[in-house]
């Protein structure tokens, strides 16, 4: 199993008191996961000494700012096992990847009539481009209930995923229920209608291993920020043919092969999809994530995170009149999504804060999965390969002191 | 301002709200909610002969904060007119409930308030409203 | 006069050798500039010590996150005299602020037969994203020719610009030939056929005070890395007005209001156009580098890249069968395009580079002024507030060897 | 290799390319350039009766590099077979130029053999192409 507190060394921000006297203890991590030293210092590294623009300049820094960054590309094409590093398209983050297919691919595929399922669990990420999208084209978007215990409804798919269908995009694991879905079938049930699958692995990649090639995915999102990786950098794969076959998305510098003022002519993959001067810096962090996380190796966090999951479902279990959503620990990531009578999840998170204690507050940009579960909006504690029983029991207590003021 | 936003006063609020309900006849009906949270406040307003708030009543549902300060607003409304109801000031509100309130929560203290106005205005302001969606 | 010594020690790469014993002379500012330590450590300190998601959480490090954030946005607008923070949307670089204003202004607003009007001094981010536009809508783009000297042919603009054109989007300084181009002028004229302008600004925010509100421009955008701030940032600042009145571009968290598997409703300005995660480390890098340059004094930047300017220009006249593109010193930014008869800009980089000097070679993404200037590719040197007159006469004995290796 | 990459060779064959031209009678002509510069090269190439290179000529403008890579490769490839011309390898180019080249010179280095490639193909093959984009 991992060494907890070997991995806790490597996160200067564990360090910190959230306040004089008062440990930081960062349950947040399924809205940004901390950053580990070696990412830091990546980019730090990267700004002090090798600092230029990619691609076009013919002097050593370019050249190796090109190299750092087209190297950090390789790496995440084979942490996620894709065919090529060319079919690992640098975007800000998940959101973006979701657009770029939106707007690429969407526009160019769909006629009015066509459907797309998503599931009634997504991320706003995974619901509110394919609305723009469906409004644009006159495609329909369906959604795939769920059970009440946040399982996805299986039992509808056939009528929902139909002929008509073009596209099937859901999430690999949910970020409020923690279920883990069962993508493989999924992908396979899409591709048997004719439709593309997308995989929605924001809340994925970063915990357990995956594979694209075995998932058989046409596309996939995933954002490094909550992988141990910076802020403003994120990855849509698409097998290649796909991408090939695909407009660009945005216009500019580096996407193009040829400009001339009656028109243009586009770069190859990646490039095409990749205008302008991209988030060096941040590419290069990510590729620090990535080895980082391989170095820990990934069924290694995967299991830990288990671990540290079934003590806490089981341990909150314990508060009374509080409600977990989402199923059982063993179809669970490492998120855990609750209410308690009487007390509004801002007011826990506030109690919270006062104790050092870092969760989040609201819908997760979920509204649709609160407001199918009835609920306005729930707290959330989430963990990850630096949580440790400790900061887990911490969490109970302060709950209970919550509870307290409350007169509850 | 007290350094713990909890004091008692709140809790005791959130426990017992006053003027909570529903008017049987308003002048004027409004609800809003807050998206970031999906906490919804309704507040309902009856005028007397002069434009004075003759009675209020708020419902709706959120935090121990929102709803302390729809309980400490509605009472404080009471017997104003309708210009003063619209040029009441938000730093009023926040001194009214009295604790340090942290950007994100000055949105939950406000919801109650952003209700009132948009009702008092007969409609939502845009500038006005906006002032509620970033304040300070 | 700025203190070119002490601004030096502010760029920790520019105290690094290009090659052991070979100082480094970066003189690629135009493509990318390099960082000072005060944007370096703004983001470390943020990884280390504040990192979280923005917006949307209750704890001490969300609240601290997005107090930078937003921080940021405050300063990045007082630079460029916004009059509200809400009318500076975050991007990733200048790029995506012209495909922001494509996809969402202009499939709103045009019409078939509608016109575009470009110049033919335009870097591709300025270029390409219209004619993908123009395909898409059966609007025409149409450009401004320039003269031989580089500056733009103002005598055709009554011509090109009409009751007709809708948008006129042009660079305020060239990144090839330096030009500064009249802006207000430009602007006026646009407003006076009822067109919206849009300023390219990204060589021009970096080098000189911009006052969007003087100049009256509708829309203007610009890149953090050219600018002594990190990769993965820029601006497209837009009137409110308008920006209000454009449909949202990309769909995802945090630019909703409220999101139901039925529709979306958008969330306010600036939030509207930024969706999901941002690049949070990127913002704060870039307050932190208009932080840097506010205490430099803009008006200070700009007299001493005049100065360093002249210089070079000079000096480079001096080297026999070296051309230089663009006007005269009077009307040019920090930067020399050149040709060297008989020695390809390739090989000039190349020899430069050993010699532990930055520079480019090609068509800097602007092949269509390359092509009416009938040249495939040009040298370019650009300065910034750390080049000193020390490294121009490098520069120029460098050439002057590059050229005897070649027998020339 | 040598460590600086403008060896004598190099810059002789910049002053002086062989099989510098054009011929009036080729079994196949191709020209393409390479974007990031706009160095463009063509190449016409006769056969014999066996199917061997007869002659061939090329014509462009480019940097020393894809200049002196030109040369190189046509002499090279003068008395080979079609089939030895299309499996001709990038890396035996390379060794010709005997020179150690950045990323970013490499693709000048080969842009005269992707010309010869995508001519002795007939037509650019895209995966055989490729490779000359992104070299290693
Ligand atoms: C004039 C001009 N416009 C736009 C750009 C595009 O900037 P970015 O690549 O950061 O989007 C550049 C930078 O190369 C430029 O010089
Ligand atoms: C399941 C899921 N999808 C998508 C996203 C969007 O990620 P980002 O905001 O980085 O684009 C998130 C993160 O909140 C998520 O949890």
């Amino acid at each position: 199993m991992l060494d907890v507190n070997k991995i806790r060394a490597d996160f200067p921000i564990l360090q910190d008191e959230a306040y004089p006297g008062v440990p930081l203890v960062y349950l947040d991590s399924a809205a940004s996961s901390q950053k580990p030293l070696p990412v830091i210092e990546a980019m730090n590294h990267y700004y002090r000494h090798t600092n230029a623009n990619v691609h076009r300049g013919i002097h050593r820094l370019s050249e190796e700012a090109t190299n750092a960054y087209e190297g950090a590309r390789e790496r995440i094409a084979r942490f996620i096992n894709a065919a090529d590093a060319a079919e690992v398209i640098y975007v800000r983050n998940a959101t973006e990847a979701f657009n770029l297919v939106a707007y690429s691919w969407g526009r160019a595929n769909l006629q009015p009539g066509d459907e797309m399922l998503i599931t009634a669990m997504e991320h706003h990420a995974n619901i509110v481009p394919w609305q723009i999208l469906a409004e644009q084209t006159g495609a329909v978007l369906r959604h795939l209930p769920f059970l009440p215990d946040g399982r996805l409804d299986l039992a509808q798919l056939p009528q929902l995923l139909t002929e008509k269908t073009r596209l099937f995009s859901f999430t690999a694991v949910s970020n409020v229920f923690g279920t883990v879905n069962p993508v493989k079938q999924l992908i396979e049930a899409a591709h048997q209608v004719g439709a593309l699958a997308m995989v929605d692995a924001a809340q994925a990649v970063p915990h357990m291993p995956v594979d694209v090639q075995a998932w058989n995915c046409d596309f996939l999102a995933f954002s490094g920020h909550k992988m141990c990786g910076p802020t403003g950098i994120g990855i849509l794969y698409g097998k290649r043919h796909i991408l090939e076959a695909m407009p660009p998305f945005m216009g500019g510098g580096d996407m193009i092969r040829r400009v001339t003022l009656e028109g243009s002519t586009w770069a190859d993959l990646p490039h095409k999809f990749e205008a302008g001067t991209p988030a060096i810096a941040a590419g290069i962090g990510l590729g620090a994530a990535v080895d980082y996380l391989t170095h820990l190796g990934m069924e290694n966090v995967h299991a830990y995170e288990q671990y540290i999951t079934n003590y806490a479902l089981e341990a909150l279990s314990e508060v009374d009149n509080l409600q977990i959503l989402g199923p059982s620990a063993a179809q669970r990531g490492g998120v855990a999504a609750f209410t308690i009578q009487g007390l509004h999840p801002h007011d826990i998170a506030e109690l919270l804060d006062k104790d050092g204690i870092a969760i989040r507050a609201g819908h997760h940009c979920a509204m649709p999965l609160h407001q199918l579960s009835g609920i306005n909006s729930t707290a959330r504690a989430s963990f990850y390969i630096h949580t440790t029983t400790e900061e887990v029991d911490k969490l109970v207590i302060s709950l209970n002191r919550a509870k307290k003021i409350f007169r509850l | 301002m007290d350094e713990s936003i909890y004091r008692e006063q709140i809790i005791d609020l959130y426990e017992h709200p006053l003027n909570r309900g529903h008017l049987e006849t308003a002048d004027w009906s409004y609800e809003e909610d807050n998206p970031l949270c999906g906490d919804v406040i309704r507040i309902d307003v009856k005028l007397d002969e002069n434009q004075r708030v003759a009675d209020v009543a708020w419902s709706g549902e959120g935090c121990a904060i929102s709803q302390a300060a729809a309980s400490l607003l509605t009472e404080e409304i009471k017997g104003k007119t309708l210009e003063e109801v619209r040029s009441f000031d938000k730093d009023e509100l926040l001194e009214l409930i009295g604790v340090k309130l942290s950007m994100a929560r000055v949105k939950c203290a406000l919801l109650s308030l952003k209700v009132l106005k948009a009702g008092a205005y007969g409609m939502p302001d845009p500038e006005e409203m906006r002032k509620f969606d970033n304040p300070q």
